[in-house]
C-alpha cells in the first residue's frame, strides 16, 4: 500500500534541493554516457534528455518508490529521476550481465520495478496504453499508486496516444500522461505534425483536465504534477500534462540538429534549465555555491564508481539466449 | 472423445466450454479480469454471449466492456499483467490483431526478456475467426503463424469443447502470454462435456485415432475432418493416426515424430492459408528430423495463397476439405 | 475534372425530391434485402442502415459521380446514394459472378469505381487514413474531386481515426469525415465507449471546422454537407460532420437490439426520417402523395428486377480463385 | 557482381541505391510520390538521408514529411494509389510494421481481390531493418514471414546495392503493393553501381556463385556470408552453389528446384527467426518436389527464437554467422 504522502502544492527549499539534485544526476549522467560512448567504449544508441531535465525531477521527487513510471527510448532521465541504481543503468547501457535488464534489453528498454520503472519502449505512442494497464490494476487492488506515463510531442498524433486517453478518462484511472514538447519528433517540427497549438488542446477530446506548462520551471513543474497527483491519488481520475522543453543533444546519438534553425536553438539553449535552476536555489537563498558544487562532486564521483563497475562487469552467458523468453528455460 | 459415449456425457458448445473456464478461472483467483468489446452484461455479455453472466457475478469492475480500441485493450492488458494481474482481453475477431500487433508482437511477447526476467506479462488473448460463414475477407482470417514466429507468445488453437475449456484454464493459468483462437463454427458445435476441474497441459498433443499407414497431423477445426477420414478409410484398411496439436506453441514434436517414426506418411491439414503457414514449419521439422523414414512426400492441405472470398461457392474451395484430406491420404498411399 | 455543380445552400423543392428518392431507395433495399435473407434466399451478414438514411442522401445529391465515397460494413445508404447500380449490388449480396465485387467481396466491401464507391471496408476506423489518399491524390492532380468519409460513434475512438483528421488537417486535404452517430457501437451506448459529448468536439484536437447536426433532418443535413463540400472544393480543406441519427434495426441481421432501452428506442422511433420527411415534403408542397407513392412503386420494380437478376445470375468459377489476387493470374 | 570489376565499376552503397531509383522513378512517372516520417529536405531528407534531394527537387507535394502515425502513412499510400498514383511510402523501421498491419494486410493485399479486381493499390513500401547494430528488440526485426503469407504483397529483400536500385524501381513500377525491405548495414555498404535504366524483375533469382555440391539458399544480408563461404569452400574443392531470392514473393522455385535436382544438398540461411519462417515454406517446397533427390536432410539457418538481444554479445549468436553457414555446409557433405 503506497503512503500518502503530502507533499506541498509550492515547493519549498527541500523540495526544490531534491528536485535539483535529480536534475543535476541526470545532466551529468547524460553528458558522461554520451562522452564514454564517444570514446567507443560503449556501443549504444542513446537520446539524450539534455535540456528536459527538470520535468521528471520536478514529478518523481512527489512519487513513492511503488508508485509506477511508464517512458520511452529517450528515459534516462526518467530512469534516473525515479531512482534507477546508477550501476545497473550503465551496466545495461553497456550490454553487460549485471545490467539492470541482464543486457538484453538495453538502454531503450530500462526495467527496474523496485524503483518503479517497469516499462521503458521504443514505439512511439506504445507506453500510453500500457500505463492504464497499470494504474488500472492499482485501482482494482486499492493500492492508492499512481502510473506516470512520459511521450513526446509528436508521439501526441499517434493512434494508442487517442485511444490510451480515451480509455483512461472512462475509467477514470490514476494516470498522469507527461507529455514533453521539446517541438521536435525526430527531424520534424512541431507543427508539421501536429495540427493543434498546444498539445494540452487535446484533453478536451477526452474531457480530461489538460494543462501547459514550461517544463523548464521547477517551480511550475512541481505545482502542475502535484496538482496531477492529488487528482490521481484521490481518484479523480488522470491528467494531461504538456512540459514545454527542448532538447540540445539531437535526436540520437550523431544527430547534430542540422534541421533546427540556428536561431531557435540559440533561444532554447537561453532558457537552459539548469543554469535557470542553480540561480534560483542561489538567488532564493536555498542553498549555497558550495552546496551546489558538493552535488556535483558526489553524483562524479558515484558516476566513476558506476563506468567502472559496467565496464568490469562480464557479458551476459551465451546460455541467457535461452532464457526469459518464456518462464521456462527454452532451446531457443 | 469415445465414440458411443455421447448419451452419458453432457454435451457443450465450444462458446459454453470458453464460458465455463472463464467462471471458473474469476472463481479460482481473484487478479481475472475479462474484458473487451461488448463483453459486460448489459452489452448482452458478448455479441455471441461467450462472456454472458460474468460482469453480474464478479462485477463490472473485473468485467469491463471497452472502447472499438484493440490498441488500448492489448496495452491495458500488459499493463494490468505486469502489475500482478491475470487479464483475459477478448479481441472480437482474429483480423482486429492488425490494429493490435505492436501490443502483442513489440510488448506482450517481449516485455519479460527484454526486462531480462524483471517483469511478466501472464495475459491471455481470446479471438475468434475462420471461414465458412461468408464473411469475406476482412472477418475470416487465421494468422497464427505470425503469433508462432513471434518469439514470447503461446499459441493454441483446440477443437473440441473439452479442449476449448482445458486449454483455455491452462492459458489464463500459464505465466506466459497466451493466444487462444476460437472458431467461429465449433463456438457452436457441441461436444463432450469435459469433468469439473479439467485441464489440458499446453504443449500436449491429443491423438484422438490412432494409426499405423498414414499420420494426419491437424489442430482446430479441420480436425474434426481429419477425424472424420480416418474412420472412413478405416473401413477400407487404411490406417490413419489423427494428431491434434492443440497448441502450435509449444509444439508437441515428440508426438509428431514418433507417429511419423511408425507410419513414415505425412498429410499436413490447416485452415489457414498453405504458403508461409504453421504447416510449412511442421512438414520442415519432420523433414529434418524424420529424415530417410518418409515413404512419400509430404502432403500440406491449407488454404489457397488468397484473401478469403465471400461467396460460398468460392469460399467452399478456398479452404480445405473432407475430400482433399482423403486425397491427399490416398496419395501418400501411392 | 470534376465539375464544380453550383448546389444552393438550402434545398428547393427539386433537391428535396432527389434527396427523399435516394432515401426511399435505401429504405426499400434494406428492407427488402433483410426479407430475403429471411427467406434464406441469400446468406450474408447485414448491417441495416434502416433510421440512417438521410444522411448520404443529403450529401450524395450535392457529389458528382467521380466524387470519391470510402464507407464502411453498414454502408448500403452510402453505396445507394451514391449510385451503385441496385443489379450489381444485389449480386454482390447473394455471392454471384455478375455482383460489383464478383462475388469476391460480399455485401461488406462493395465497390463501384464508376459511380465514385472505391472502399468499403469491415475494419473500424481503416476508411479514414484510405480518404486522406485519394483526397491527397486529388489534391495533387487538381481534379477538384471531393472525398466523403463515412464512419460511425464508436469509430471514433480508435487510433486511425486520430491518426487520419490530424494528417487531413495538416494537408489541407479536401475530404469531409461523416461521423454517423447512432448512439451504439455494436452493443455498446456512446457514453459508454466515448469520453466526450460529442464526436465534434473532437474537431479542435485538429485545428478542423466540426459541426453536429441533425442526420435525420434532410434540410439540415443538406445544409452542414453543402458547406463540408464547398469548403474542401474550394481548397478549405477537411470538415467533420457528426449526424445525429439511431439505427432500427440492431448491428446485424439477428440482433434484436435486447441491449437497448425500450424508451430509448421508442423515442428514436418516433424520429424515423422517413415519414418525418415524407410529411416535410407534404406540407412544404414539394410533392403529392401520388407522387410520392409512384416512387416507391417505381423502386419496388427496380428490386424485383434486381433480385430476380441476382439470384438468377452465376455463381463465381473456380477459377475465380487465382484472379485479383495480383494483376497477374496465379496458381493460388 | 563479378570479382575483379571493381576497379572498373563505380561503388554505391544501398543508401545511394535507393536513392538513385527513387530519383529515376520520380524523373519517369509524375505520379510517384514518396512520403514518410522526416523523408522530406527540410527535414534532412531522411534521418539516414536516404531521400535526401527529393523534395528540393520534385516539389514538397510530392515528397512530404509525416507525422509520427503509420496507419495515416500506409492508408494514405493505399487511398493514393486507388486514384491511380504510385506512392512510395517510408515506415522507418520494419517493426513500425506493427501499428499499420491493418492497412496493410486487410486493406492494401485484398483490396484488388476484394473488389474483385475494380480497384487496385499499386503502392511500395519501403522499410528499413536488420540486427547487428545493437538496437535491441523492437528495432530490429524481420518479419517478411508474416508479409508472404499474406497473399496479395510483393516481398523484396535484396542483397547489394544494384539490386536495391534495380528491384525498388520494379517495385514502384509493378501493379501490385510491394514491401520493400532495406537492412541497416547494407545501406551502407558499398558495392557496384548499376548501368542506368538498371532493371531487375521481380520473382528472378540471382546465382551469385554457381556449384554442384551444395545449394545455398538465402536472401538479404547473409547472402553476403554466403558467397564468402562458397568462395572459401572452393579452395577445398567443395563446390556451393549461391542463390540469392531477392524476392520472396514471387518466388523462384525453378531456380531452387534446378538447383537441388544438381545437388540434392541444401542449406537455406536467412536473418529471421529460423521457427515458423520463410526458411521453413523453403524447405518443405524442396522436400515435397526434390522428394528422393535430396542426399541429406536441409539445414535451415535462421535467428533462435527469441526477441532479439540488445547486448552485442548475445547478438552475434542469436543470428547467423558464417562459422554456422560453413558448419552447415560440412554437415550436409556428410
Ligand atoms: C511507431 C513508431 N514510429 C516511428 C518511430 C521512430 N521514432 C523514434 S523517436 C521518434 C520521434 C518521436 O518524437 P516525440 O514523440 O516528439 O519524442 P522525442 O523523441 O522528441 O522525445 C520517431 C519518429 C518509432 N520509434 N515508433
Ligand atoms: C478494428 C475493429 N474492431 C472491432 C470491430 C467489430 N465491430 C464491427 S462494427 C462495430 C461497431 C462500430 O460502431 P460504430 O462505429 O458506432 O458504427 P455503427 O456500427 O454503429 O454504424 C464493431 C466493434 C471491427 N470491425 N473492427
Ligand atoms: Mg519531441
Ligand atoms: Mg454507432
Amino acid at each position: 500500500m503506497s503512503t500518502h504522502q503530502n507533499f506541498p502544492a509550492e515547493p519549498g527549499t527541500a523540495e526544490l534541493r531534491d528536485v535539483y539534485g535529480r536534475v543535476m544526476l541526470i545532466k551529468l549522467t547524460d553528458e558522461r554516457i554520451r562522452r564514454v560512448i564517444r570514446s567507443g567504449r560503449i556501443v549504444t544508441p542513446h537520446y539524450s534528455p539534455r535540456g528536459q531535465e527538470v520535468i521528471p525531477s520536478a514529478i518523481c521527487a512527489q512519487l513513492n518508490p511503488d508508485d509506477y513510471v511508464v517512458t520511452i527510448y529517450r528515459g534516462l532521465h526518467d530512469h534516473l529521476a525515479k531512482g534507477v541504481p546508477l550501476k545497473q543503468l550503465w551496466a545495461e547501457y553497456a550490454g553487460r550481465a549485471t545490467g539492470s535488464c541482464k543486457g538484453k534489453g538495453g538502454p531503450m528498454h530500462i526495467t527496474h520495478p523496485a524503483a518503479g520503472v517497469v516499462v521503458t519502449t521504443g514505439i512511439v505512442g506504445s507506453g500510453i496504453p500500457i500505463a492504464n494497464g497499470l494504474a488500472w490494476a492499482s485501482q482494482l487492488k486499492g493500492d492508492g499508486r499512481v502510473t506516470v506515463t512520459n511521450f513526446g510531442d509528436g508521439a501526441s498524433n499517434i493512434g494508442a496516444f487517442h485511444e490510451g486517453l480515451n480509455l483512461a478518462s472512462l475509467w477514470k484511472l490514476p494516470v498522469i500522461f507527461v507529455c514533453s514538447n521539446n517541438r521536435y519528433g525526430e527531424h520534424t517540427a512541431f507543427e508539421k505534425g501536429t495540427a493543434v497549438k498546444q498539445v494540452s488542446d487535446r484533453g478536451a477530446s477526452y474531457s480530461m483536465p489538460a494543462m501547459t506548462v514550461d517544463g523548464n520551471d521547477p517551480v511550475a513543474m512541481w505545482k502542475a504534477a502535484n496538482e496531477a497527483i492529488t487528482r490521481a491519488r484521490s481518484g479523480g481520475g488522470p491528467t494531461l500534462i504538456e512540459a514545454m522543453t527542448f532538447r540540445f543533444e539531437g535526436h540520437t546519438n550523431g544527430d547534430d540538429s542540422h534541421y533546427i534553425p540556428a536561431d531557435v536553438m540559440a533561444a532554447a539553449k537561453e532558457k537552459d534549465p539548469v543554469p535557470r535552476f542553480r540561480k534560483l536555489l542561489l538567488e532564493g537563498g536555498h542553498a549555497t555555491e558550495a552546496e551546489l558544487d558538493a552535488i556535483e562532486v558526489k553524483i562524479n564521483a558515484d558516476l566513476d564508481e558506476a563506468v567502472d563497475f559496467a565496464l568490469n562487469s562480464p557479458w551476459p552467458d551465451a546460455a541467457e539466449l535461452n532464457r526469459d523468453i518464456y518462464l521456462e528455460e527454452i532451446e531457443a | 472423445m469415445s465414440a458411443g459415449a455421447d448419451t452419458k456425457v453432457a454435451q457443450i458448445t465450444g462458446a459454453q466450454a470458453v464460458n465455463m473456464a472463464l467462471t471458473e478461472a474469476m472463481e479460482n483467483d481473484p487478479t481475472v479480469l475479462v474484458f473487451g468489446e461488448d463483453v459486460a452484461d448489459p452489452e448482452g455479455g458478448g455479441v455471441i454471449k461467450v462472456t454472458q453472466g460474468l460482469s453480474t457475478r464478479f462485477g463490472d469492475h473485473r468485467v469491463k466492456s471497452t472502447p472499438i480500441a484493440e490498441q488500448a485493450i492489448v496495452g491495458a492488458a500488459v499493463g494490468a499483467a505486469i502489475a500482478g494481474m491475470r487479464p483475459v482481453a477478448e479481441i472480437m475477431l482474429m483480423n482486429f490483431f492488425t490494429v493490435a500487433m505492436d501490443q502483442i508482437v513489440n510488448h506482450a511477447a517481449k516485455i519479460r526478456y527484454m526486462s531480462g526476467g524483471a517483469t511478466a506479462v501472464p495475459l491471455t488473448i481470446r479471438t475468434l475467426t475462420g471461414a465458412g460463414n461468408s464473411l469475406g475477407g476482412q472477418h475470416s482470417d487465421m494468422l497464427e503463424a505470425w503469433m508462432a514466429h513471434t518469439a514470447g507468445l503461446k499459441v493454441v488453437i483446440p477443437s473440441n469443447p473439452a479442449d476449448y475449456k482445458g486449454l483455455l484454464l491452462s492459458c489464463i493459468e500459464d505465466d506466459n502470454p497466451c493466444i487462444f483462437v476460437e472458431n467461429g463454427i465449433l463456438m457452436f458445435t457441441p461436444g463432450d462435456a469435459p469433468p469439473p476441474g479439467h485441464r489440458v497441459p499446453l504443449g500436449k498433443a491429443a491423438i484422438p485415432r490412432e494409426g499405423s499407414d498414414v499420420t494426419l497431423v491437424s489442430y482446430g477445426r479441420p480436425v474434426l475432418d481429419c477425424i472424420a477420414v480416418a474412420d472412413q478409410l478405416a473401413e477400407e484398411g487404411i490406417s490413419v493416426e489423427v494428431i491434434d496439436l492443440r497448441t502450435i506453441v509449444p509444439m508437441d514434436e515428440a508426438a509428431i515424430f514418433a507417429s511419423v517414426g511408425k507410419t513414415g506418411r505425412v498429410v499436413i491439414v490447416h485452415e489457414a492459408v498453405k504458403r508461409f503457414g504453421v504447416g510449412a514449419e511442421i512438414a520442415a521439422r519432420i523433414s529434418e528430423t524424420c529424415f530417410g523414414k518418409l515413404k512419400a512426400p509430404i502432403e500440406r492441405i491449407g488454404a489457397k495463397y488468397s484473401p478469403v472470398p465471400f461467396s460460398s461457392a468460392l469460399e467452399k474451395d478456398f479452404i480445405w476439405s473432407r475430400e482433399r484430406v482423403e486425397a491427399a491420404v490416398r496419395k501418400v498411399m501411392g
